[in-house]
């Protein structure tokens, strides 16, 4: 065959563009699942219509409290609330015994930066959309996946492999925070963000 | 097909060339940078909702008051209360760092036997149960037939509740003794109190209102008393007229602080205090009052006429000129004569020590504003029926089973001071520690009581404080089960011997019967955790006391009146050794020299402070490592060594090899050898630290070890 | 067993007697690793390297190859900018020591940094202010220039040739090789320099310290004479000691006087620049900064006698030995000023990185000491050992010295 | 580099050295704030890391005319010419334009330890080990400070996970920028003799610029020219003069 190194060559190529971009992201990520299921759509949707600040509190130190403790949880749903299975396990596991939820937290970020939600959300009312997407209105958790290598969750880089996100909330890496405080011109130094 | 080798390097090489348009490389690149980030190597931080509490410092009795920051109910960090009134917003370094002792790597986490005479050195785990039943039986033998030996019990911090626990106890055996541990008074006011009859009334310094304040190496400015009100009361001294005169061998802290630093001879103490006496006598700058009243007055003036400063100079090292600005100096207005103690050396002996507390008693000190008041104690539920007694008035080898507290003293101390009096067979030490400290060295049983923030703890004003102060270190940390109450372990004793001894459930049970009799003593104030203020006089009711006691508050005393008049006496002799000082060659023989242990207060072992306090003994050189000896450039020089070389040092009681460190501020002849923590010598959990130099000093009769005579040589 | 590797026309030692030669090397190297390993899997308590000494043995190591080898761009940029012919008996040996140096000094580098794992931030968030920015970027940009200048030896390699793919590269790359060199050289010269200004814009360091000349500080300057003149001659000490251990005659006899003549020259430019410099700097520059600089001699250690040598033993006088023909004409006299050469560029790095670093800056501090651990030398030996494989192997494989086939042995 | 000319704060320290004893409360302080790890077995003074180290300084004469003082000696937070600045290749140190602070990335840092070279006062301190606590103490942890892993340099930044926490405050509160320095860092905040005061050095009206104009203060190498934050204050003529000495070799 006249072009057989050529066409090794090719295939080649083509062979490391499908391991790179298909099987790579297969390998890097594994999935874990969540405690629970949890339906944000029930708790905002028109029946309770409840605000995100009615569970990710802020501490009277302006300190963020995330993702709320069982304790917040229990307030309403101190007995099972309908039938389902998640229903039940939550009562029954988790705010009987007074146990905190282990959430896996698509959004967590690592110990080195400082995210102060307080100057975000009230001094510069960004919403919480504009970072988390529509999070708040979802029926069902998405899949936790975790990057085996650096620990952090698939969110943080953005679930398009090349980086490049699909949504404007997708990803939230640093880049995506300089972004945006160049946008506002922030004086921007290190520490800012970092501990 | 057949594949040849270089088609499939051709492959190969398309492959490579595709992977660099594919994320891996680059992915790989940047997880791999941010794995370097967050690996497990460092630990991950735990977020949570922020708390503080008061509570109060047990690792001394400086009784300071603590802000405790808490996250998840977790201790991050101690801080200072601002505008207490006791510690005035300040803590030591040891505190700042004492949330991390009860993860000490020498932390004790279950009862032990140690049989570290045999020489093996092993930490034998054992039940409490057993520890109990087998003391039962020696106890009961005791009771039996005391002339075999007698029961004993050193108490580290004196007028605790558990203090008059272990005096009941005891009470119940013949002959035993109930002892105070060494340098846990403070020895000019025990000297004071052996010339004056002070009744049931605690004598205190008046810093507050002093003009002058002579110390004899004191370590005032670095951690004696409580660090805060000291800091407070020699702050600004100028602008209030107070003057701070410094006499010892070593250009401490104290003394680079101090308005006059006298370099005085070490050992020479009691000839410098009775010259000054001399001068004040001569130049009759007492008070007409203390001519009259006080006994012994033309004894102590014939005593003195001998110690003329022309003479004392040439002894101690200072100029006549010198000893009598000093006398005038103490003698101008309300004054405090004070030694302050070594929390590694120790008092002087016991002429040295009254020769200085002498001074406070000539110069009119005693009763007067600026001087040496009186205090009400802190009230009791019961009347001790125990009256302590120091170890040097015991006996040798006359204790059978000696049983060592567990409170922490700051201090340390020779442990032969306490293995001589041991009977010479089958005596038993138990130790209560929450470590494996040095003092374990001497134990046979060692029971691991709550570390500090782990149980409630009594926290009392101390020694030399001015007014009565009582608060309760509240735990922030939960203790472990095997912890062992000494109360409930003494009780269980007692009941394993069958003894019909007082019994008592629990030391919080000890302690809230002292917050309730100090709300029926109806006296001071109790200032809760927000700032509200409780008069003992209209308080309600018990419960509101111990409520805001265990909340972090705090009890102080009213202001106690001061009795009309103090029977006082100056001494109309003081020890042959002193006379012999001064009558003596003024140095020691050729090739001898004065070895004087020291330490800092709180940490005069590794046991006693966290491993973060390697920032000042290991990281830096701060603070004096243990297990140095300061020795003067010229000393240096005479031995032929230098900074950081070993030496060799030889006493009566053995020889030990430790690095010097040349340190101009030790005087000529000094071997200033520094007891202290060894942080980057984790001894490990079968062996004790070393007492170090301790072990070489030559202990008086009077149970003073603060100088011994040296030889030293390059090892 | 191997003859059908080794170039035509060469006479190459039995691959037994190549084996007795190289294992010792190879054992070293292996030592050498281990040491690498326990530093990266441990940390750097590995090395006596401290807070106080934070730069040691591996910096120095770093800085003193990088001078020699030098002897690459400095002979690429004669043979194929200046068209000095004559040289390309030499440029093969010299580009393998380029390389060897070069990749040693990266490797050890990635062992010294605390985090190797993170070194490519440099690229991708880069201080373009810092002095080891530039020597990063140069760095790897020449050394990637002389991996492809090393690419036609290996190429030309009797069993390689076979392929004719490999024999049209090597040839298209043969004719773009003045364009390598003269990027090499551009590139080199900023490293170069770059490495001499790391020490010159320490503002804090008083004995290091130098005024600025257009951008950068005068140590830039001299780091690129000193290395000019260092780099010809290692590769005339090289060339020599190849020589003699191969016991054949590789170059014509004229080469080596050349690279004598060139070293000296750029060495002579160096001395009277460095002595100019100096006195700048203990009249000017030292005293700006608050300090004397007699007193930086003081020491037991560090004397004024190191100024002496590094200037004029190790300078003045070899250069003077090169300049003179009658002197460079003596084989003994000629390999002898080159090594003296390379002793005073050595020196002269030694200076600026250990003795900055141990003359205190902090009024109460005193003289600082450091000792390299065993993994410090080990590794340092390693790339001693790497170097001498990696020779050996492109000695015996490939053609370093073209002159060797028509030089009668 | 030349970012301080923008500053709009300038955070810095008067140190009173005749008021320091010595006792180390700033030291052990600052290590618990900043979660620095205790040393290892084998660190000593010059690989153990101290943010803020107290010298013991002596007037180097013979007993009795000895004298001392004692030095804490943190980042001293030069505002000119910085000279750790410059020197990284990647901009893992740099100057808040917004308070002056210079600030240490120890994330972004790879170890190459050339800004410890540059820095004339030795206050950059390398991980030369994991860090470690005892077990049990990683959970005693400051959580407004990350930990530093091995192989990374790190220093004194004014505590600036209380400036962190003082502005989530503020924030919460409703409140704009803090202006001057809402906290105390640790050193300051523990001081028991109050040596060391913290604030804001362009705002005129603040005790820490009308200290640092006061007569007997100084700097410590003031004729480098990188213009220290951090000022000393003596009425010893002996340490003023020694502050700019070169050092006896």
């Amino acid at each position: 065959m006249r072009f057989k190194g050529p066409m090794l060559f090719l295939a080649g190529i083509l062979l490391a563009l499908c391991i790179g971009w298909f099987a790579f992201p297969m390998a890097l990520y594994k999935s874990e699942p969540q405690p629970l299921q949890f339906n944000h759509a029930i708790h905002t949707g028109e029946q309770n219509s409840m605000t995100c600040e009615m569970c990710h509190e802020f501490a009277a130190d302006g300190t963020f409290k995330g993702i709320p403790s069982i304790a917040k949880c229990a307030e309403c749903h101190s007995a099972p609330i309908g039938t389902t299975q998640n229903e039940k396990t939550l009562v029954e596991q988790y705010v009987t015994p007074q146990k905190e939820i282990p959430w896996k937290v698509y959004s967590r970020q690592p110990d080195n930066a400082y995210f102060p939600h307080a100057v975000h959300v009230k001094k510069a009312e960004i919403k919480c959309e504009e970072c988390h997407g529509p999070h708040g209105s979802s029926d069902h958790l998405p899949v936790y996946q975790v990057n085996r290598i650096s620990g952090y969750s698939r969110d943080i880089w953005g679930h398009n492999i090349s980086g490049i996100p699909s949504h404007p909330w997708e990803g939230m890496k640093m880049d995506r925070c300089v972004r945006c405080h160049a946008e506002r011109h922030r004086d921007d130094s290190c520490l800012d963000c970092h501990k | 097909m057949n594949i040849t080798r270089r088609e499939l390097l051709t492959l190969a090489g398309g492959s490579v060339l595709g992977t660099l348009f594919t994320p891996i490389p680059w992915k790989l690149l940047d997880d791999s940078a941010i794995w370097t980030q967050n690996w497990s190597r460092i630990p991950a931080l735990r977020h949570g909702p922020v708390s503080y509490r008061l509570s109060a410092c047990p690792l001394c009795p400086g009784g300071c008051a603590l802000n405790v920051r808490c996250v998840q109910g977790r201790p991050v960090s101690l801080g200072a209360v601002p505008e207490h009134p006791v510690s005035n917003g300040v803590i030591c370094a040891t505190a700042y760092a004492g949330h991390h002792l009860a993860t000490h790597p020498l932390r004790l986490h279950q009862p032990y036997a140690f049989n570290g005479k045999t020489g093996e050195s092993t930490l034998l785990p054992m039940n409490e149960a057993d520890i109990a039943s087998r003391l039962g039986g020696q106890v009961r033998k005791i009771a039996q037939s005391p002339s075999d030996g007698v029961i004993a019990i050193l108490d580290q911090r004196p007028g605790r509740a558990i203090s008059a626990f272990y005096q009941e106890f005891l009470a119940g055996f013949p002959g035993s003794h109930y002892v105070v541990a060494p340098g846990a008074d403070d020895p000019t006011l025990s000297a004071l109190s052996a010339l004056c009859d002070f009744k049931d009334l605690v004598p205190s310094y008046d810093f507050e209102n002093a003009r002058t304040i002579l110390s004899f190496g004191a370590p005032l400015l670095d951690g004696w008393g409580t660090p805060g009100r000291m800091y407070a009361a020699l702050h600004n001294r100028a602008q209030k007229g107070r003057t701070l005169i410094q006499a010892e061998g070593v250009h401490s802290r104290t003394a680079l602080q101090a308005d006059t630093w006298l370099p005085l001879m070490a050992g020479t103490e009691a000839a410098f205090a009775l010259a000054v006496g001399h001068v004040i006598i001569q130049e009759g700058r007492y008070p007409a009052l203390v001519a009259r009243h006080v006994r012994n007055f033309p004894e102590y003036a014939e005593l003195t006429r001998a110690f003329a400063p022309e003479r004392v100079a040439q002894v101690c090292g200072l100029s006549a000129e010198q000893i009598i600005a000093t006398a005038r100096a103490i003698a101008s207005g309300p004054s405090i004569v004070i030694s302050g103690g070594n929390p590694a050396g120790g008092p002087f002996d016991t002429g040295t020590e009254t020769a200085i507390a002498a001074l406070n008693v000539l110069s009119g000190n005693v009763g007067c504003s600026g001087g040496v008041l009186l205090r009400a104690a802190v009230p009791a539920p019961v009347h001790a029926p125990k009256p302590a007694v120091s170890l040097a008035t015991i006996p040798d080898h006359s204790i059978k089973v000696l049983i060592l507290d567990a409170a922490a003293s700051g201090n340390t101390y020779p442990l032969a001071l306490l293995t001589r009096k041991l009977v010479r067979q089958d005596a038993v030490v138990v130790q209560f520690s929450a470590f494996l400290s040095s003092q374990s060295g001497a134990a046979d049983f060692i029971l691991p009581v709550p570390a500090p923030f782990e149980s409630l703890e009594e926290v009392q004003s101390p020694a030399g404080a001015d007014r009565a102060f009582f608060a309760l270190s509240s735990p922030f940390m939960s203790a472990s089960d095997k912890a062992v109450d000494p109360v409930a372990f003494l009780s269980r004793v007692a009941t394993a011997a069958g003894l019909a001894i007082p019994q008592a459930a629990s030391t919080e049970v000890l302690l809230k019967q002292r917050s309730e009799a100090i709300f029926a003593s109806h006296r001071g104030v109790v200032t809760g955790p927000a700032g509200t203020r409780m008069q003992m006089k209209d308080t309600v009711s018990a419960d509101d006391v111990w409520k805001a006691l265990t909340d972090g508050g705090y009890w102080i005393d009213d202001s106690t009146r001061q009795p009309a008049s103090i029977p006082s006496a100056l001494p109309a002799a003081i020890s042959a050794g002193q006379q012999a000082a001064l009558s003596g060659t003024p140095s020691l023989p050729e090739g001898t020299f004065r070895l004087m242990p020291f330490g800092w207060r709180g940490a005069t072992m590794t046991a006693a402070v966290a491993p973060v306090m390697s920032k000042l003994f290991q990281e830096s050189n701060l603070r004096a490592l243990g297990g140095r000896l300061h020795i003067n450039p010229a000393t240096a020089a005479a031995c032929g060594l230098a900074d950081g070389e070993s030496a060799r040092i030889t006493t009566a009681a053995g020889t030990l090899t430790m690095p010097v460190v040349v340190d101009a501020s030790v005087m000529p002849g000094l071997l200033h050898a520094a007891v202290g923590p060894v942080p980057n010598k984790t001894a490990t959990a079968t062996r004790p630290e070393s007492e170090g130099i301790l072990a070489l000093c030559s202990l008086q009769d009077d149970g003073s070890w603060r100088f011994t005579e040296a030889s030293m040589g390059k090892a | 067993m191997d003859q059908q590797f080794i170039p035509r026309g060469l006479q190459r030692t039995s691959f037994e007697r190549f084996l007795v030669w190289v294992l010792p090397w190879v054992l070293m190297l292996g030592i050498g690793l281990y040491a690498i390993y326990q530093c990266l899997a441990d940390g750097l308590y590995h090395t006596n390297m401290d807070n106080r000494f934070a730069f040691g043995l591996w910096i120095y190591l770093d800085l003193t190859v990088i001078a020699l080898g030098a002897g690459a761009f400095f002979t690429g940029f004669l043979l194929y900018i200046l068209r000095r012919d004559e040289l390309k008996a030499v440029i093969n040996s010299a580009v393998v020591l380029g390389l060897i140096c070069y990749s040693g000094a990266v490797a050890v580098l990635m062992v010294d940094v605390g985090q190797p794992l993170r070194a490519w931030f440099t690229f991708w968030h880069p201080n373009t202010h810092s002095m080891l920015t530039e020597v990063t970027f140069c760095l790897t940009c020449y050394l990637t220039v002389l991996v492809i200048e090393y690419l036609p030896v290996i190429l030309k390699n009797r069993k390689l040739r076979q392929i004719p793919r490999f024999l049209v590269f090597e040839f298209e790359l043969h004719k773009v090789m003045p364009v390598f060199a003269g990027v090499g050289t551009f590139l080199s010269f900023f490293h170069q320099g770059s490495l001499g200004g790391l020490y010159g814009v320490l503002v804090g360091r008083p004995f290091a310290f130098r005024e600025v000349l257009g951008i950068w500080p005068s140590t830039f300057y001299l780091f690129i004479l000193s290395a000019a003149a260092a780099g010809p001659s290692f590769v005339l000490v090289t060339t020599w000691l190849v020589q003699k251990i191969s016991r054949k005659r590789l170059v014509q006899p004229g080469v080596f006087t050349y690279l004598g003549k060139v070293s000296g020259s750029m060495l002579m430019v160096y001395v009277l620049l460095k002595a100019v410099d100096t006195l700048y700097w203990i009249n000017h520059t030292a005293p700006l900064e608050g300090a004397a600089a007699y007193a930086f001699y003081t020491s037991q250690s560090f004397g004024s006698w190191i100024l002496f040598t590094e200037i004029v033993l190790l300078g003045l006088v070899p250069a003077v030995v090169l300049l003179t023909k009658r002197l460079r004409e003596i084989p003994a006299v000629l390999v002898s000023a080159a090594f003296l050469t390379c002793c005073g560029i050595m020196l002269n790095r030694f200076v600026m990185t250990i003795q900055t670093l141990a003359l205190p800056t902090l009024p109460f501090d005193l003289l600082m000491s450091y000792f390299p651990s065993w993994q410090e030398v080990a590794t340092f030996l390693a790339v001693v050992a790497y170097g001498v494989i990696l020779y050996s192997l492109s000695f015996r494989y490939m053609t370093l010295f073209p002159q060797e086939r028509d030089i009668r042995q | 580099m030349e970012q301080t000319e923008q500053s709009k704060s300038r955070y810095g320290m008067v140190v009173d050295l005749d008021k320091c004893t010595g006792c180390g409360d700033c030291v052990v302080a600052c290590a618990i704030e900043n979660n620095v790890a205790p040393a290892e077995q084998k660190a000593t003074e010059r690989t153990g890391i101290t943010w803020l180290r107290v010298y013991p300084v002596t007037n180097g004469e013979a007993f009795p005319a000895h004298d001392a003082v004692f030095v804490p000696m943190m980042c001293q937070q030069c505002g000119h010419h910085t000279p750790c600045v410059s020197v990284c290749p990647q901009n893992a140190v740099e100057v808040d334009p917004t308070t002056g602070i210079v600030g240490q990335i120890p994330q972004r840092c790879l170890g190459c330890r050339y800004c410890m070279t540059a820095c004339p006062f030795h206050a950059r301190y390398f991980n030369w080990w994991d860090p470690e606590w005892p077990a049990g103490t990683e959970a005693q942890l400051n959580p407004d400070v990350a930990p530093r892993m091995r192989g990374v340099a790190e220093k004194c930044n004014f505590c600036h996970g209380r400036l962190h926490a003082a502005r989530t405050r503020a924030a919460a509160e409703g409140k704009s920028n803090i202006a001057s320095p809402a906290y105390t860092p640790a050193c300051a905040e523990s001081c028991p003799a109050q040596a060391i005061v913290f604030g804001d050095l362009a705002d005129e009206s603040s005790d820490v610029a009308r200290l640092s104009k006061a007569h007997d203060t100084f700097r410590f190498l003031s004729k480098l020219g990188t213009e220290p934050k951090v000022y000393y204050h003596s009425a010893k003529e002996w340490v003023r003069k020694m502050a700019d000495q070169s050092p006896a070799v």
